[in-house]
C-alpha cells in the first residue's frame, strides 16, 4: 500500500485530536493536575505506598469519548481507526502528562489486535465495553526483548496456569486485566488474566515518575480458563506489535516535549535578568532552539511511523524504532533545558517543570531508550 | 493536508516525468560538483546552461512565472517540476542565485520594464545571475554594508568590495546591496541589479577556499556607473528588497529544482557504503558499535528531516506557520557536516588522503565535503544566526542583536 | 612547581593522618545524605557539628585562621588537611557555608570586634551559617537583590524574602546582601552578618526540591531590626563584599575539606560497576560498547578534572592564573550530571525505581542524583554565568550583558 | 615508583619549553607558515606531487639545538631527558604547526629506546647524529594494531629480505631512514631500512594536511644487514612504545589547539557585527569556553600520561589512550568552531585557520581517534 503524504492525518483525526486537546486543557489544567500528583510531596515520595494520583471521574469521561476504542476492530465494537489517530490522542495525552491508564490500555488493545483469536476478540471486547488494561510482559531485569519473561505456563490436561512475575508493569494499579507473556511449551504464549483474579498479587513499586504507577505483578498458580489464552505461539503477535508500541509511547514523549518546550518558552520571555529577558541570552534561545529542532524531528518520525504502520509497510519496525530513538533523545535534552533554563525555580516541587521532567525520564526508557533503538536499528539497516 | 494535484497538475506532472526519461543528457566528460555554486570550468557551464535551457523550452523552469516574462503562466507547476526534476536525478539547475533570489525579487519589486528585460534570460540561462550582500566587514550583519552608491544625474557611482559572489565569474548580473547614506542603518540601503560582465571598474576575482578549490569570488567596483533604472524599488528601500531576497534564498536551501533534500539522503547511504567497505578488525567499521550508532543517529536525522519537510505541508500537524520552514537550513547543512566528520572517522587514516590520491576512499569526498560543509553553515545566514530567527519568530524570544 | 611541605607542613600532615586514623567516627545509624547541604535531620546536624567540633580540637580546621580568633595561626596547613581528610573518607564538615564563604569573608572585610565574635563559634561548629544572596527576583543577576535594609539609628531594619538558604534551619546566622540605595544597582547594596535563629520577624520556610527532599529553604524579613554593628565593611560596599565571598564559594566547589572531588570518581567506579552488574542480553551493560564509550567519556572527563587540579599547581603548565581555578565548578558539576544521566540509561526501566524501592538499583541513587545535580549546575553561578565568567575574564571576550 | 606531583616538569623542562616557543615564534611566525606551506594552492593540491613545504634549514637549527636527541639515551648519545620533555616539546611543534620530521623521529626514537639491542642503539645513534626518522608499521587498511603490517621478512641463510609495503608512513620524504615492522617466522619483527636502500621506492600521497608528507613505502627484496635486525621479536617493543607514540601526537595536539583557541577568541574580539564585537554573543562565547575546557583537559590528561611512562606505571597506556581520545576530541571541536566562529572569512584559503585544522584532521586520526582510544580503554578497566 503506498503512503499518503498527509500520514492519513485527515479531517477525522484533526477534529478527534483538537477536541482531545481542548478536553484535556479544559479538565485538566496544569494547576490541577500538580494538585492531583504533587498536591502533597511527603505523601508522593514517602508513604509506604505511593497514592495513584489520578482521577476516576476524568478516566470515566475519557472512555466515555471513546479514546480507549479508537483502534479496535469495528467488528470487535470499537472504532477501528487508524495507528495516526492513536498517536494523535497519546500526544495529547503526554502533552497534559496525564495520570490514566490510557496508554497502556492502547498497547494493549494494539498486542490484542494482532493476537487474533477469539479470546483476543473477547479481550478487546471488555475494552470496547470500558474496561482498561496493561500488558505484563516485561521480567525482573527490564529486558524489553519479547522472548523474555520470567512468567511460565503450564499445560495440565486442559488447565493452564501461570507462575512467576511480571516487572515493570504499567499502571498495574489502575487497569482490570494484564495480557501476560508466558514460557510455554510452544515458545511464548499470551494470556488474559484479571487483576483480582485469585493468585495474582500486584506489588506496587515506588517510582519516581508521580503520573503513572507501576507494579511487579506476581502469579502464584493462577488459573487459565480457555477462553482466555489469547495464543499459545504469540511471539509474532508481540513482534507485530512491537511498532504500535513504540508509536505511541513515542508520540507521549512529542506532546510532553510540546509543553516542556513551550513552557519553557514562555519563562524566558517572563524572567528578566541582568535587564533583559532571559530568551535574548544566546545561552538561553539556542538550547530552546535546539529542542524544538529536536522535537519537530521526533514528531515528524512518528507520524511517518504511524502512517508506516497503518499502510502496512515492511519498514513500519525501522520507522518506528527510528521515531522512538528520535523521541527518547528529545525528551532527554528538552527535559535536561527545562530545569536547568528555569533556574533555582526548576528546582522545586512548586514549579510544574519536574511532573513533565519525571515522566519524560520514564517514557524516555519504556520499552528501549535511543541507544537500545539505534542497536536494534544497526540489526536491521 | 497534502495538496493534490489538480488535474492541469497531474498532466503536467506526466509531461515532466516523460520529458527527462527522453531527455536526460549524458554525463559530462569530468564530473560534475556537488553543487551550481562550485562550478568552475567553462565546460561544465556550457553543459548545464545548455541543460536549463532545455529544461525552460520543455516548460520545466519558469512553470509559474507569467508568460509575458518567458514564464509559463501556470500556478503550482514549479514545485511539481521540482519534485520530478530531483526524482529523476537530472542535473542541478545552473543559474541556482537567479532562480532562488533574483527572479522572485524582480518579480516582487521591479518594475514592468524590469520584469521583461531580466527575467527570460535568467530563466532560459541565457544570462547567469550572482548576489552582492556581503562584504569583508559585513558578513551576518548585512545591514552594516559599506559599498556605496552616490546618485549623478540619472547614473548611480558605485564603490565597494563584496565577497563570496558564487558564479561571479559566469555572471552577466549582480543583485547588489547598496548605501546611499550614512544616516540611517536600514533605510540607508537601496537595492540595484548591475551589470557586472565587461563593466568598467568591475573586478571579478576568485577566492580560493579552504578546500583549495574556486567558485566563491571577490567582486572590487571603482567607480562603476550603472542607470537609475537598475534601481529595485525604492531609494532606501533596500532592506525590504533584501529581506525578499533572502525569504528565497532560505526556501531555496529546500533545493528549489536542484536536487535539493536528495543531498542529504545519499550523503547518508554513501556513509553505510563507506561503513561497510572499510576494513575494520576481522569485520568492518559498520560492525564497530560505536561508529554505527552514530551512522544511525545521523540517518535518523536525514529521515526527521524528510518527514518534517512531509508534515510542513499537512496542515493539521504544525504548529506554527514558519516553524519548520525556517528549520531547513540550519538542520540540513549541520545534518551534512555531521555525516561528513563521522564519514572522516571511518575511513580512520585514509581520511588523510586527499581528491587526487588513487587511495581516497571514495575519491577523498568525506574530507572535501567535511570542509565544503562550513561554507554551507556558515553562508545564507550562519547557523548561529538561524538559531536567532527561529527563536524571535517561532517561540517570540527576545531579539539577541 | 607542586608545593612541597615544609617541615612544619611535613608534621602537620602526619599529625592528620594519625589524628584521621585514630579518630574516625563510627557512621550515623542512618546514611548521611551526599553533602552538607542536604542534612535536613537533627540528627545529622548533631552528629555532623560534633565532628567538626572534634576535627577543628585537633587543629585540622581553621588551622590557617590566627589564633586570636580561635585558629590555629599557620600558613598552608588548611589545603593539607582537607586532603588528608579527603584521602581518609571521613566525614564532610557540615558548616559548609561558614568555613567556605563566610569566615574568608569576614577575615578580610570584618572589623576586630566581628573577627572576634563570629570566628570561633563558627570553626568549632558551635554557630552554623547560612548565605542569603538569592531572591526570587535575583538568581544569576544576584546585583538585582530588593532586600531592603532601611537605617534607624544604630539599626537596620531588615525587609525581604531570600531563597536558596541551605542550613537556615539550623543556622545561627546569615551572610545577608540587602539594597540600602535604589539610586544605584551594585553601590546600593550593603552587606550584613544577620541573626536568623529565634529573631523576631525572620520566617525560615523549608523549600522542597525536585527530589521530592528539603535541604533548602526561604527566608523572610519583616521588619527585621538589626545592629549596625552587624554590618560588614561600609555601607554601599556590598557588591564588593559579595565578590569576595563569591570567589571562594567557587573555589569551596573543589570542595574544601570535605571530601570535594572525590565525588566524582566515586561517582563514575558507582557507574563502571553499575554496568558491570547490571544484566543486558546475554551479558551486562558493560559489554554494550556504546554504553562503555559513554561510560569511558565521563571517566576520562573525570580524570581530566584530577590532574587538571593537579596541573594547576604547576606554575610551568598554568597559560592564565584564573583559567583552571574557574573552570572547576562548571566542569564538576556537569560531569556529575552527564554521570547520572548516563547512570540512568545503564539501570533502563529499573531507572523508574526510587529511593524506597527495595529494588531500585543503588537504592535509586541515580535519579536522585540526576535530579539532585541541577541543584549544582544552578546554584553558585549557572553553567551559563559561569561560562560568561570564563570567556570575560579569562579569554578576555567582551561582556554578554 | 611514586609519581611527582609536578608531572615532573620542572626547571629543566620549563627551560626548555620556553626557549623552544620563543625559538619557534621567532623564526616560524605564522606568516611564514603560510608562505612555506600554503603560498600557492595549486602547487599544494594540484600538482603531480606535492611540494615538502618545509624549511631544511629551519630543521638544521632544530637538529642543532637538540630536540631530537632529548629522548635519547645518553650512552647513545642523546640527552637522556624524560618522555614530558619530549611532550613539551611536541606541544610546541603543534603550536606552531611545524612542518618537520620532528614528530615521526621523536616516535621512531620511542619504539627505538623499547627495543634495547644493538642495532636499536645504532641506530639512535643516527639519531644523536642528526638524522631523522619514521616508523613504517601500518598496514594498507591504516589499522593502528601493531600486529597488523603488509611487510614481510624472509630469512635465507643469514640474509633477512623484507617485501611487501608500508602504508601512511608519516614525512617519508623527509627522513633518512625507517623503523620497519615485518611479519616474519617469530611474529613480529622490527628493522632499520634506509630511505635510499636499494629496492625501496617513497610513493607520496596526495594529502589533505599541509604542514606533513605521508607515503606508502614499498619494499622490494630489500636486503637487512644483520646490525640492523633491532628486533626479530618486536611486538613487545612496539606496545611498550604505543604510550609515547600517543602523548607525543596528543601534545602536538594540545599545542595546535591552544593555537586555534586563541586566534578564535582573538578574532572574537576585534570582529564587530550587529554594533559588538563577536565575543559579545554567547553562541560565540559559550562554545570558544567549551574548548578551552576540552583542550585543558586535552593536556592535564597528556602530561599525566608523560608522567606515568617516566614514572613508569603500569597504567601509562591507560593514560595515554585517555590522553588521545581527549586531544583528538578537543581537536576535533576547536576544529569546527575555529572556521565556523571566523565565518566567511574562515572558509577561505587566505585566513590561516586551515592551515591548523587540516593539521588537526591528520593528527585526530593518527594512531586512533577518540572512539578507537576509548575501544582499547574498554578492555583495559
Amino acid at each position: 500500500m503506498s503512503q499518503p503524504k498527509d500520514f492519513g492525518f485527515g479531517e477525522d483525526e484533526k477534529l478527534l485530536r483538537d477536541s482531545a486537546r481542548k478536553f484535556l486543557s479544559d479538565t485538566l489544567p496544569v494547576d490541577k493536575l500538580r494538585k492531583l500528583v504533587a498536591g502533597d510531596h511527603v505523601e508522593a515520595y514517602e508513604s509506604a505506598v505511593q497514592p495513584l494520583g489520578y482521577d476516576e471521574n476524568l478516566w470515566k469521561q475519557i472512555v466515555e469519548l471513546g479514546w480507549t476504542t479508537l483502534a479496535i476492530p469495528e467488528e470487535a465494537g470499537g472504532a477501528g481507526m487508524k495507528v495516526v489517530a492513536v498517536a494523535a490522542i497519546a500526544e495529547e495525552a503526554g502533552r497534559a502528562a496525564l495520570p490514566s491508564p490510557l496508554i497502556p490500555t492502547l498497547i494493549a488493545t494494539a498486542v490484542l489486535c494482532e493476537a487474533k483469536s477469539a479470546a483476543a476478540s473477547s479481550a478487546l471486547g471488555r475494552i470496547a465495553a470500558g474496561e482498561a488494561a496493561s500488558i505484563a510482559i516485561t521480567n525482573a531485569q527490564g529486558s524489553w526483548e519479547p522472548t523474555d519473561t520470567d512468567v511460565v505456563a503450564s499445560q495440565s490436561g486442559n488447565e493452564t496456569t501461570l507462575s512467576g512475575t511480571a516487572s515493570f508493569v504499567q499502571d498495574a494499579r489502575k487497569v482490570s486485566f494484564f495480557v501476560v507473556s508466558a514460557k510455554n511449551s510452544s515458545g511464548i504464549g499470551l494470556y488474559v488474566v484479571d487483576a483480582d483474579a485469585p493468585g495474582v498479587t500486584i506489588r506496587p513499586d515506588q517510582i519516581v515518575d508521580l503520573t503513572r504507577d507501576q507494579a511487579r505483578v506476581e502469579f502464584k498458580d493462577v488459573v487459565i480458563a480457555a477462553d482466555k489464552v489469547v495464543a499459545t505461539d504469540g511471539l509474532e503477535a508481540l513482534r507485530r506489535a512491537t511498532p504500535s508500541m513504540l508509536v505511541i509511547v513515542a508520540a507521549d514523549l512529542c506532546g510532553a516535549a510540546e509543553w516542556q518546550l513551550q513552557t519553557t518558552a514562555e519563562y524566558a520571555k517572563v524572567r528578566t535578568q541582568f535587564d533583559h529577558p532571559l530568551g535574548f541570552f544566546q545561552a538561553v534561545k539556542h538550547p530552546i532552539v535546539n529542542a524544538m529542532i529536536d522535537i519537530d524531528r521526533a514528531k515528524s518520525l512518528t507520524y511517518a511511523a504511524a502512517c508506516e504502520i497503518d499502510s502496512e509497510q515492511a519498514t513500519a519496525e525501522v520507522a518506528a524504532r527510528m521515531a522512538k530513538s528520535a523521541a527518547s533523545d528529545a525528551a532527554a535534552f528538552i527535559c535536561s533545558r527545562s530545569v536547568q533554563l528555569h533556574g533555582g525555580i526548576g528546582f522545586t516541587w512548586e514549579c510544574d517543570v519536574h511532573i513533565y521532567f519525571k515522566r519524560q525520564k520514564h517514557n524516555q526508557m519504556l520499552y528501549g531508550d535511543g541507544i537500545y533503538q539505534r542497536s536494534k536499528l544497526g540489526e536491521m539497516l | 493536508m497534502a495538496r493534490k494535484d489538480t488535474p492541469e497538475q497531474a498532466e503536467f506532472r506526466e509531461h515532466c516525468r516523460r520529458w527527462l526519461g527522453e531527455n536526460r543528457p549524458a554525463p559530462p566528460a569530468v564530473r560534475l560538483p556537488e553543487m551550481a555554486i562550485e562550478v568552475s570550468t567553462e565546460d561544465h557551464m556550457g553543459y548545464l546552461s545548455d541543460w536549463q535551457n532545455k529544461c525552460w523550452e520543455a516548460g520545466l523552469v519558469g512553470s509559474d512565472y507569467p508568460k509575458e516574462y518567458g514564464g509559463g503562466g501556470n500556478h503550482g507547476f514549479l514545485r511539481i517540476a521540482n519534485q520530478e526534476m530531483s526524482k529523476a536525478g537530472t542535473p542541478f539547475l545552473i543559474n541556482v542565485i537567479g532562480l532562488g533570489m533574483a527572479a522572485p525579487t524582480i518579480l516582487h519589486h521591479g518594475t514592468e520594464e524590469q520584469k521583461r528585460l531580466y527575467l527570460k534570460p535568467l530563466l532560459a540561462a541565457e544570462e547567469i545571475w550572482c548576489q552582492g550582500f556581503s562584504e569583508p566587514g559585513a558578513g551576518s550583519d548585512l545591514a552594516s554594508a559599506q559599498t556605496s552608491a552616490v546618485r549623478d544625474g540619472d547614473n548611480w557611482i558605485i564603490n565597494g568590495h563584496k565577497v563570496w559572489t558564487s558564479l561571479a565569474t559566469f555572471s552577466k548580473w549582480m543583485i547588489l546591496l547598496a548605501r546611499h547614506s550614512n544616516d540611517h542603518k536600514y533605510n540607508g540601503l537601496t537595492y540595484f541589479v548591475a551589470p557586472i560582465a565587461d563593466t568598467p571598474g568591475v573586478t571579478v576575482r576568485p577566492l580560493i577556499k579552504i578546500t583549495g578549490g574556486t567558485g566563491f569570488n571577490e567582486v572590487l567596483f571603482e567607480d562603476v556607473v550603472i542607470s537609475d533604472n537598475m534601481r529595485l524599488d525604492e531609494i532606501g528601500k533596500g532592506w525590504t528588497v533584501a529581506m525578499t531576497t533572502l525569504t528565497h534564498e532560505r526556501g531555496a536551501a529546500e533545493g528549489a529544482g536542484s536536487g535539493g533534500g536528495a543531498g542529504v539522503e545519499e550523503r547518508i547511504e554513501g556513509l553505510v557504503a563507506l561503513a561497510k567497505k572499510t576494513p575494520r578488525g576481522n569485520g568492518t567499521a559498520w560492525d564497530d558499535p560505536v561508529l554505527r550508532d552514530r551512522i544511525i543517529q545521523v540517518a535518523i536525522r536525514a529521515n526527521g528531516l524528510r518527514q518534517t519537510m512531509r508534515r510542513g505541508r499537512v496542515e493539521g500537524l504544525i504548529d506554527h506557520p514558519m516553524r519548520l520552514p525556517l528549520q531547513g537550513k540550519v538542520v540540513m547543512t549541520e545534518l551534512m557536516q555531521d555525516a561528513a566528520a563521522i564519514g572522516m572517522e571511518i575511513a580512520g587514516a585514509a581520511s588523510s588522503l586527499y581528491i587526487r590520491d588513487e587511495n581516497a576512499p571514495d575519491q577523498g569526498d568525506w574530507p572535501l565535503g567535511y570542509m565544503n560543509s562550513y561554507g554551507m553553515t556558515i553562508a545564507a545566514g550562519t547557523s548561529e544566526v538561524q538559531r536567532n530567527i527561529l527563536g524571535e519568530r517561532v517561540l517570540g524570544l527576545a531579539k539577541s542583536k
